[in-house]
């Protein structure tokens, strides 16, 4: 089953690449917000797959399990705890983005990241 | 072998929500993303967190991208 | 006292909701802002030295292998925190006071971010959890975001939407490199893994711890400010209100140091640690000083000054030493100050002539000697002209270099140093003493008396620390004793 | 009288940093410290790297002293590169996270 493991890691390091790749190259700005939130996601899925433990069961002690043997067989749940709290923030954040982006968009009426977010001293030409 | 299948699920659906031209197929293209990760959640026996980013993952973030390509063009130029 | 521990964040915390509640009752929200703002300060002042564990969980004694687990959310409090948190708090303090007086209608939200930023900054400094200072961390991300884009210049939201950009992808960075590190011990509080490190538990040489450090210290990098995102935290100073701005680099400075602390516990080891931190800041100093140099806006200028500032606090912590590790945190507690002092005074002009550039500026000193002279001594100060406080703190780090066998890093650190002071009087020249441009209009334009207050406190602050020292540096002697 | 020449033209170059707008001695003056501030400075943390090896460091103080003088002036070409757009601020910082992790995984241990 290790396996599965190494599937998980791959695919979050193609998401965090992916991630990377939108940023620099994609020139539309809300495809790069999406694309930046892959990194949120595959950093994510990274620690996730920390607390995983392959034939494990689910951290969650039902009543009549044995104590010792749900020990040795559950996965970690500290892990999960954390991306719980990760998964809101990197919403959040995007939610905050793309408002901003709302609100810039009807002061340059375009997309484009070099349009909206150049160099602040030519955008103060680009003004005038 | 359902994980292989979802993991190919993400990574495809995020290349293909990174070319599309339309902003609104990105958007919902991204909600596959997120929801296939919300499976694999599950599958890595993380339930509480897999209910979470089927809500935020699946639901939230394509509905503010929907928002945000509404408010603002829909075709990427 | 330690029940007053938790509380330095949750009273800014839980003021900073209610106000955004109760925003519409704009005399209450007022007095209510004032005195939280008045508590802030004095808490730490009150509050005991010791240990705080959220829900009562004790450290755990294993007794298989005899190490202790901290199970709980830690907090730390000892002479560091107390004097960190007791500047901020001052500085939040005089910061809300001057924005409560300069505007009638008081905005909830702006206030919330300032009481968040505050609250965030203070559990970063205080916790001994990395996952933990890392939430706070990506909260004091959004509170930053916001003060910079609730201020009414031009182009704020642009500067906002790029410094949120680039923290989106220094965070997950830096919560890869936590989950590096829980992979490889299993704890996130920074006591068992610097244990699990010191004793051998982990291979402090294998890649994967290396690469760790090596993810952390980008998110470090995002959050200090220190190059490559040099120009978007000086872009941030200054687009941001003159006193959001001088609160703002309080939160980097305090995020700068309260990370490479956590850094340092579990790194110290490893020698590439110390290099890399070195190499960093010097950076920083090059182009940070050399950039201030040919800005024509000043806010800028002080933005890219204060940028240059902060790689003196990571040059006394790369070197490693006692000393010089004493040095780079008293450093830090006078940046603080002294560069809130430059933001406000500077603020102050451009809130008496509605102008940023330096060339058309001139003769201020004859309508403003108050704030001219004033401003003046924290310029020198930041330069390390005796016998203020920056003078000392830098005295220590050039005489930390040159015991550690580094001699060009203490020649490099005298030399930023006069470069500071080359852009200060360079800068004081042209706005203060030059002849005044025909053009401007300096007549019946009021410096407001709080900006002068605020100026007057941070100054009273710098001179005291500058004649006595030793106040400061014993204690954070005794602290960084502690951690190595 | 190349690089007399070269040193001289250094300030009509600095005009063009300035504009729109006009340019005054102590932007022009504050330029030239920039200047000499970055070579100098630059050079000094070059001989920085004698702990490591004192005839590589002879070599790239050198090699660096020599660079940097005959490429001046410098700071017009330097602030180009360290302005504020998003696309340039992303690269940088993209590439000093890829030389990082790929510094630190492979040659972490030879410090």
């Amino acid at each position: 089953m290790a396996q599965t493991q190494l599937a998980i890691l791959l695919t979050s390091a193609a998401l965090i690449i992916i991630g990377l790749y939108s940023a620099i190259f994609i020139d539309n700005i809300i495809k790069k917000i999406i694309g930046i939130s892959f990194i949120e996601e595959g950093a994510n899925l990274f620690i996730v797959a920390i607390g995983y433990k392959a034939g494990g069961v689910v951290p969650i002690l039902m009543p009549g399990m044995d104590t010792s043997w749900f020990a040795a067989n559950a996965a970690y749940p500290l892990p999960f705890g954390l991306v719980l709290t990760s998964i809101v923030i990197g919403a959040s954040t995007l939610a905050v983005m793309l408002a901003l982006v709302m609100v810039l968009y009807r002061r340059y009426g375009t997309l484009s990241t070099k349009v909206m977010l150049a160099d602040t001293s030519k955008q103060e030409e680009y003004n005038e | 072998m359902i994980e292989f299948v979802l993991c190919i699920i993400v990574i495809l659906s995020a290349i293909l929500a990174l070319i599309q031209k339309d902003l609104l197929k990105a958007a919902i293209l991204t909600g596959f993303s997120g929801g296939a990760l919300a499976v694999l959640f599950q599958i890595l026996l993380a339930p509480d967190v897999a209910l979470t980013q089927a809500i935020v993952g699946a639901a939230i973030v394509p509905v503010f991208i929907a928002l945000a390509v509404k408010k603002t063009q829909r075709s990427d130029s | 006292m330690n029940e007053l521990i938790p509380l330095m964040v949750i009273v800014p915390l839980m003021a900073a909701l209610l106000i955004s509640a109760f925003s519409k009752l704009n005399k209450v929200t007022k007095i209510f802002a004032f005195v939280v703002a008045i508590c802030l300060p004095l808490i730490p002042l009150l509050s005991n030295y010791g240990l705080h564990y959220f829900g009562g969980y004790e450290p755990m004694l294993d007794n298989v292998t005899g190490i202790m687990y901290h199970p709980a959310i830690t907090y730390s409090f000892t002479f560091l925190q107390q004097i960190i948190i007791c500047a901020v708090g001052l500085l939040t303090f005089l910061v809300i006071f001057i924005y409560l007086t300069k505007y009638k209608k008081v905005s909830g939200p702006y206030l919330f971010l300032l009481f968040l930023g505050t609250a965030a900054v203070t559990a970063m400094i205080l916790t001994d959890d990395i996952f933990h200072m890392f939430v706070f961390f990506e909260i004091l991300a959004l509170a930053q975001v916001g003060i910079v884009a609730a201020s009414s210049i031009d182009f704020s939201y642009e500067m906002a939407l790029k410094y949120m950009i680039l923290g989106s992808i220094g965070s997950p960075i830096m919560l890869l490199g936590i989950g590096f590190l829980l992979a490889l011990t299993g704890s996130v509080n920074v006591t068992d893994i610097a244990l699990a490190v010191h004793t051998g538990l982990i291979d402090a040489t294998s890649p994967v711890f290396l690469l760790s450090l090596a993810l952390i210290f980008f998110g470090w990098l995002y959050a200090s400010g220190l190059p490559p995102f040099h120009t978007i935290k000086s872009g941030i100073y200054s687009k941001a209100e003159p006193h959001g701005a001088a609160l703002l680099q309080s939160f980097t400075v305090v995020s700068m140091i309260s990370i490479v602390i956590i850094m340092f516990r579990i790194y110290s080891s490893l020698p590439i640690f110390e290099v890399l931190v070195v190499f960093f800041s010097i950076l920083a100093m090059i182009l940070g000083v050399s950039l201030a140099l040919t800005q024509t806006d000043f806010r800028r200028m002080i933005g890219f000054l204060a940028v240059g500032e902060l790689g003196f606090i990571g040059l006394g912590i790369g070197l490693g030493t006692n000393f010089s590790i004493t040095a780079g945190l008293f450093q830090a507690l006078n940046e603080i100050i002294i560069t809130a002092l430059l933001f406000i005074g500077f603020g102050a002009v451009v809130h008496a002539t509605n102008e940023v550039d330096t060339r058309k500026l001139g003769g201020i000193l004859a309508y403003h000697p108050k704030v001219s002279i004033m401003l003046l001594i924290g310029g020198l100060a930041m330069a390390g002209v005796p016998p203020l406080s920056g003078f000392q703190s830098k005295l220590m780090l050039v005489q930390a270099s040159l015991s550690c066998g580094f001699p060009e890093i203490s020649i490099l650190a005298i030399m930023v140093s006069i470069a500071t002071f080359v852009v200060f009087v360079k800068t004081y020249y042209t706005m203060f003493l030059k002849p005044k441009p025909n053009d401007l209009d300096l007549e019946g334009k009021e410096v407001p008396k709080s900006m002068v207050f605020a100026m007057g406190v941070l100054l009273i602050i710098i001179i005291l620390l500058g004649i006595f020292p030793d106040v400061v540096t014993s204690g954070i002697s005794n602290f960084v004793g502690g951690i190595l | 009288m190349k690089l007399y020449d070269q040193i001289f033209d250094v300030v009509k170059q600095f005009r063009k940093l300035f504009s729109p707008g006009p340019v005054t001695n102590a932007d022009v003056s504050g330029s030239i410290t920039a200047e000499i501030f970055l070579i100098v400075s630059l050079v000094l943390s070059a001989i920085l790297l004698r702990h490591v090896n004192v005839l590589l460091a002879g070599l790239v103080t050198l090699i660096v002293a020599i660079l940097l003088i005959s490429n001046i002036p410098l700071i017009p070409k330097f602030k180009i590169e360290q302005e504020d757009s998003l696309e340039k601020m992303i690269f940088y910082a993209v590439l000093v996270l890829a030389l990082l992790v790929t510094f630190m995984y492979w040659g972490g241990n030879l410090v």
